[in-house]
């Protein structure tokens, strides 16, 4: 069989999986539909040349296969054809960078209501922070980190006493209200990546990064860690809830504020203290 | 060296020259020699790692949060109880320039096959690399053992001063021993006169040649050349 | 000065020993007002100014005179030159990335937001 | 030897042409080139077996030294994807493969396959035994320090194979390295490993100066007569460009690894930030991971190319060759093998787009890397207009072309989805990026070193391999690989993370449990052709069929060296001078289809021959 075939039918195949595949991403859930936008626009653009190209590739071999006593042209170039290449690429290159930064400037600009959720990750795991009443979130330091202060936060900082502090890797938040993600680590990269939201951002330990989404679908989604980070890497999930206004309230006043944890351990070190005393 | 000089003074010049060269047959770097022109791309490669280190310097130094020591005090020396900013420092560069300018000469007599001069003034710039190597083992003794500066970490203020301080000047102190070892070879072989008689080396088994002498010239200046950004950029800064 | 003496002597690649003692001389003047910048303790822009123009002066001369490089052909000094463009590109880059971090840095653990 | 050595007394302008014979007898004005500008190289000839084969100088021998070496260590990377893909595959089967080895297996097969199996058989393999023959040099400007590049090489290698057994195994932290998490204790191999792996990276650096210095004084100082840049095959066009980005990039690397060993052994805090590990606070502070990164792709994106470039190179030339045709807008294809070398330089960060940078970086980085399709969109189309009208012979060289040309075009245009920057955001770090590469990278290069052996095994051997056992090594390697790749991207897609040990209790992943499956089988299909190749090699070493001198009618200088196989010293007693570029092939109005480079314009006077 004349190999053109073959190659003929890898470019089929291709098409043909791309249009029947049953996996594809999943349904989106956030504002970053401009994402899957851009994504299936430089389908268009970037599968269409390789279709070309393919099947001028596949013409070739048909068409030119060696036959004794044929004369190949010889062209060494040709400028005109060359600049109309160069030119339609750059224009094809123009096409699929546009919107791509049109929805970056997007991305890295967080609407001013957002509110800010602070995810913290260790090897292996999440917890999270979220603002109290005052809407702002205490200063932290690694250093403060110890039993009682899971998360650092500064004890001078006044905005500090009342976040409210979630020790476990399930997160609400509010359907159709933007979220600022602020990542830290503790120790080592991570990543905080729900796929249905489409963003993603590493957290770096030594700086807080951030970035945000606005959450449209109300549902349970599925936390991965999308950076590397040693032998749990694969393991370290979480669970994202999207709630409706209600089911939120509900969640929140369930929380447990610093102050609280705080007076907590007070308490603890004040029965402990008794109970020797008693002794 | 001289005659392919004079073929390039037939040569385009300026920027016609540059395209005239790249376009020409057998050399693109008319009139240089193969020896040279490996030491020079070597050095590129090399300013490439010495711009990384201080590139990463700067970039730590600009986002530490901790107080950046103030080097002018780190580095002051006593002279009668009175602290003068940087002496030794300042000490060191002169040197370093000095051995610089025998360089410079050492290559101006190689070129005039003065293998007197040449080989002493190549033992010159080695003695000058010595002190300097010996004045920065000096500098590095009183940071550890009078002023406690350690590699992680120091009294003065932000721990990577320390790491940074230790890993670039010991880097550049590196390349001047190594530089001090082919000076001394160098010299012993001008004055022996083998670049006269082309005697052959004894591991590559090529010819001796004074353009080895340049080219042992390029890096001695090079090291120079680094010292001087090292000097604006960790010194002074 | 040196300029027009320099030229002259492009014939051969040996050069008088006044242009390296001039040089020489030059790189001493130059060392010491940098050093002078510090003794001073000028501050702010003007250090910053100071220091950088002293230094590339310095280098610019080591390069030119004392490795031939002013003496060489275009093609090996493009060749040099030309790929400190990247380098350049990483230190703008760097710079910028150095502000950042601190920011961050300063932004969440010291002022609040 | 000297006879026409210049005597420098006489200037250029004052030679005539009839004084000075162009070296092939004839004194016409038309095949007039320039006298000789460097004395003739002498050369230490090896006598014993040692200096002959083991140490030897000479560039052809070190290449193969250099091929074999990269070979073996390809093999243990190809081993190692194997055990990767089983346990991706089928889980159950193989309980021995832990998540640490597992990790371990994953960082080794990434830096094996990309810095000591490629990096090493393009520039170091290829590089050796083809540059000195295609400008028409002797040898290596300086064949000592060739080879001492090879043995620091095998040293690196050794180093690295030794980490395999040491305490706690080799490194486990990913081929990019990234602390913190590569010093601390969460990793495999956190303790010697990564420390064999640095060391054997800084090893691998300096031999590699020793040889890239080599190459590229060769190419620029040490052409024979006639040989200018523009009449230079693709072949070293391309090795020349990656061995001065190699150059200039593998210092980032270098500093970052003496940076990551002083934070590993001494306890500075380069990168390292305030940790507190398993409750306890280690003693860093201060320092900046993402700095590592920035100095780890300054190396990683122009290393990327590195084994690109090359592979760029050598397709043109079988493409040229077997096509019968001139390679179509050369002068196009040298200034885009320029500008992407150049321009590489100015992209790295588009690794690191959610890597918590300046986000600000993200438009500079996402501009300047479409900026980079646009030149290997021109190599592409001009690689299928070659093609066009050319007369191709359907042998294994040309169908490794042609594998190729699909492949590295589809995984180039996935770059396109990865370049831009808000598209990365939801592929980043998925499978769609291992798809991405794995096309780009871990094929296409590869399809083309496959091709170059059985183009070039005549004239290192005398022997064709064998055609036949070509086709299915190239129908396997190529719809194999092509099926272990394309269906990835779509893993990619459903969002699964790269790195994954095991990825079966999210439900979107479960859905792909059958894809791995076949994944897996087609890996270990592939994986297994390659020994058809090998034992293809050992067979046609002995028993293979005869090659004539030129046998496949190329024009480029390699082939016209007296002795074939060729001997040290290359030439004979006369050096080649070259009148033309490597690509007259089927010229209008000559004898033949080609017309070797060095035939000079009065022997094919009435030809349709353009200049060049
Ligand atoms: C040989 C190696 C090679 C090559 C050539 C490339 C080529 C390209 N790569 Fe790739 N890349 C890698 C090897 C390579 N890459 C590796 C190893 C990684 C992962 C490392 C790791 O994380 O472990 C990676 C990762 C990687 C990323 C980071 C992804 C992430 O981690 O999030 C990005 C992002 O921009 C990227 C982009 C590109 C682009 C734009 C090109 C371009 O150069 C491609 C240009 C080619 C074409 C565009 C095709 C031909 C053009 C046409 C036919 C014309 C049609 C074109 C238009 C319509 C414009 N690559
Ligand atoms: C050139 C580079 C190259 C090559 C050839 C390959 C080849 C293969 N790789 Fe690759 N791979 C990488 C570079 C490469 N890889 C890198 C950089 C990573 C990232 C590591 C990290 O995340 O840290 C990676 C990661 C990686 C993963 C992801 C692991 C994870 O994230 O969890 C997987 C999973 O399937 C995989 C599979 C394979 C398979 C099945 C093959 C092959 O089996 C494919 C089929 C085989 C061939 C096409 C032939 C190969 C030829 C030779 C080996 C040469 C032998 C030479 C002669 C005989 C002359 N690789
Ligand atoms: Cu946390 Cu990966
Ligand atoms: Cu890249």
């Amino acid at each position: 069989m004349h190999p053109g075939f073959i190659f003929l039918a890898v470019v089929i195949g291709s098409v043909v999986f791309h249009l029947v595949t049953p996996w594809w991403w999943t349904d989106i859930a956030s504002n970053w539909g401009g994402m899957d936008d851009t994504i299936l626009l430089t389908f268009w653009i970037a599968g269409g040349v390789f279709i070309l190209v393919c099947l001028f590739i596949v013409y070739c071999v048909f068409k030119f296969s060696y036959k004794e006593g044929r004369k190949a042209e010889y062209k060494p170039e040709d400028n005109k054809l060359e600049k109309i290449l160069t030119w339609a690429t750059a224009l094809g290159v123009a096409a699929l960078l546009a919107p791509g930064l049109v929805v970056w400037s997007q991305f890295i600009k967080t609407p001013s209501n957002a509110i800010n959720v602070e995810v913290m990750a260790w090897q292996w795991g999440w917890q999270y922070r979220l603002p109290g009443e005052d809407g702002k979130l205490g200063t932290t330091q690694v250093t403060n980190i110890s039993d009682e202060n899971l998360f650092g936060i500064n004890l001078d900082d006044p905005y500090g006493k009342d976040d409210i502090l979630i020790q476990s890797s399930e997160l609400h938040i509010k359907k159709d209200k933007p979220v600022k993600i602020l990542l830290r680590s503790v120790d080592v990269l991570h990543n905080f990546y729900v796929p249905q939201f489409r963003a993603k951002m590493d957290s770096v330990p030594g700086v807080v990064t951030y970035y945000w989404f606005e959450p449209n679908k109300i549902g349970e989604y599925e936390v991965l860690c999308a950076e590397y980070c040693g032998v749990g890497h694969y393991g370290m999930r979480g669970t994202v809830f999207v709630d409706n206004e209600q089911n939120y309230k509900n969640w929140l006043n369930e929380q447990e504020t610093f102050s609280d944890v705080m007076a907590k351990f007070e308490q603890i070190k004040l029965d402990v203290n008794k109970k020797l005393a008693k002794k | 060296m001289s005659e392919q000089t004079s073929i390039n003074n037939n040569l385009p010049q300026g920027f016609k020259g540059l395209t005239s060269d790249f376009g020409s047959d057998q050399t693109a770097f008319k009139g240089v020699n193969w020896g040279k022109a490996m030491m020079w791309i070597f050095l590129l490669s090399d300013t490439f790692i010495f711009s990384c280190f201080l590139i990463s310097y700067m970039k730590v130094r600009a986002s530490v949060v901790a107080e950046w020591p103030y080097p002018s005090e780190v580095f002051a020396l006593d002279v009668g109880g009175v602290p003068v900013p940087l002496l030794l420092i300042a000490i060191m560069t002169f040197v370093l320039i000095t051995s610089s300018g025998t360089m410079a000469l050492a290559v101006k007599y190689g070129y005039e096959k003065n293998k007197k001069l040449c080989g002493m003034f190549l033992l010159f710039t080695a003695l000058g690399g010595l002190t300097f190597v010996g004045m920065q083992a000096f500098e590095w003794s009183k940071l550890i053992f009078h002023e406690g500066v350690r590699p992680w970490g120091n009294p003065f203020g932000a721990a990577q001063f320390g790491s940074f301080f230790f890993m670039i000047t010991g880097f550049h102190g590196t390349h001047v021993s190594i530089g001090v070892i082919f000076l001394f070879i160098f010299s012993r072989k001008a004055f022996r006169g083998d670049f006269d008689t082309g005697k052959k080396g004894f591991f590559t088994s090529m010819k001796s040649d004074y353009v080895a002498i340049e080219i042992l010239g390029l890096y001695w200046h090079f090291v120079d050349l680094v010292w001087v950004f090292i000097f604006a950029f960790f010194y002074l800064w | 000065m040196v300029m027009a003496e320099t030229k002259k002597e492009q014939q051969t690649t040996t050069h008088k020993i006044g242009i390296y003692l001039w040089i020489w001389g030059l790189l001493f003047v130059l060392s010491f007002f940098s050093y002078m910048v510090d003794w001073f303790q000028f501050q702010g822009l003007l250090r910053w100014t100071l220091i950088v123009t002293f230094m590339l002066l310095k280098a610019g001369l080591i390069m030119a005179i004392f490795m031939h490089l002013f003496w060489e052909r275009y093609a090996l000094v493009n060749a040099l030159l030309w790929p400190m463009t990247a380098i350049a590109c990483f230190i703008c880059l760097m710079v910028a990335e150095g502000k950042y971090t601190v920011f961050t840095r300063l932004f969440y653990f010291v002022v609040g937001g | 030897m000297s006879e026409d050595y210049y005597d420098s007394n006489t200037s250029y302008k004052a030679q005539s042409s009839e004084t000075i014979s162009s070296g092939s007898g004839s004194v016409s004005d038309i095949d007039y080139v320039k006298p000789k500008e460097v004395p003739d190289q002498e050369l230490y000839h090896g006598h014993s077996f040692i200096t002959k084969y083991i140490f030897c100088q000479d560039a052809k021998v070190i290449g193969v030294q250099y091929t074999l070496t990269a070979v073996f260590t390809g093999i243990i990377g190809l081993i190692l994807s194997w055990m990767m893909r089983m346990q991706l595959g089928f889980p159950e089967l193989f309980p021995v493969l832990t998540s640490e080895t597992y990790y371990q297996f994953v960082t080794m097969h990434g830096m094996i396959m990309v810095v000591y199996l490629l990096t090493a058989l393009f520039l170091g393999g290829f590089g050796n035994y083809l540059i000195p023959l295609m400008v028409g040099a002797r040898d290596m400007v300086f064949p000592y320090v060739n080879m001492v590049s090879y043995w620091m090489f095998f040293v690196a290698v050794l180093v690295l194979m030794a980490s395999f057994f040491v305490p706690g195994g080799p490194t486990g932290a990913g081929w990019t390295l990234y602390p913190p998490q590569t010093l601390l204790e969460g990793t495999p191999g956190s303790g010697i490993g990564i420390m064999l792996m640095l060391i054997s990276l800084a090893l691998f650096v300096i031999g590699f100066t020793m040889g890239g210095l080599n190459y590229v004084i060769t190419i620029l100082q040490a052409r024979t007569r006639g040989m200018t840049l523009m009449r230079m095959p693709l072949t070293v066009w391309g090795i020349f460009t990656a061995t001065i980005l190699a150059l200039l990039a593998f210092p980032a690397l270098f500093v970052g690894a003496i940076m990551m060993s002083l934070d590993k052994l001494l306890g500075t805090s380069f990168f390292m930030p305030t940790i507190i590990q398993a409750g306890e606070m280690l003693e860093y502070g201060g320092g900046s991971p993402i700095l590592f990164q920035h100095l780890f792709w300054f190396f990683g994106h122009p290393e990327v190319y590195i084994v690109a470039l090359p592979a760029f190179g050598i397709v043109s030339d079988l493409i040229s060759v077997h096509a019968r045709k001139n390679i179509f807008g050369y002068r196009m294809m040298v200034w885009a093998i320029v500008a992407i070398g150049a321009i590489s330089f100015f992209v790295w960060a588009h690794h690191m787009y959610v890597s918590g940078m300046s986000p600000w970086f993200g438009f500079f980085f996402a501009t300047t890397t479409l900026i980079i399709a646009i030149p290997t969109a021109m190599k592409v189309y001009n690689w299928v207009l070659t093609l066009w009208k050319g007369n191709i012979r359907m042998n294994v060289v040309m169908l490794f072309c042609l594998g190729f040309l699909i492949t590295f075009v589809n995984g180039g245009i996935t770059g396109l989805f990865l370049g831009n920057v808000a598209v990365d955001v939801p592929l980043s770090d998925t499978y769609f990026v291992i798809a991405h590469f794995h096309m780009v990278m871990g094929i296409a290069p590869v399809l083309v070193i496959l091709g170059a052996i059985y183009h070039w095994f005549p004239l290192v051997t005398g022997r064709f391999l064998d055609e036949k056992l070509g086709k299915w090594h190239f129908w396997i390697t190529f719809l194999g690989s092509y099926s272990i790749y394309f269906p990835m991207h779509y893993l990619g897609f459903i969002g699964v993370p790269r790195r994954y040990f095991e990825m079966y209790d999210s439900p979107y992943m479960t859905s792909a449990v059958g894809m791995n499956q076949f994944i897996s089988l087609a890996a270990f299909i592939v994986g297994a052709a390659q020994f058809i190749f090998l034992f293809n090699i050992i067979k046609s070493l002995k028993i293979g069929k005869l090659a004539d001198k030129n046998p496949w009618k190329a024009n480029s200088l390699e082939w016209y060296t007296p002795n074939v196989p060729p001997v040290h010293g290359n030439w004979g007693d006369k050096l080649p001078v070259v009148h033309r570029w490597p690509y007259d092939y089927n010229v209008p109005g000559a004898k033949e289809d080609f017309i070797p480079q060095t035939t000079p314009p009065s022997e094919v006077k009435d030809t349709g021959v353009e200049k060049t």
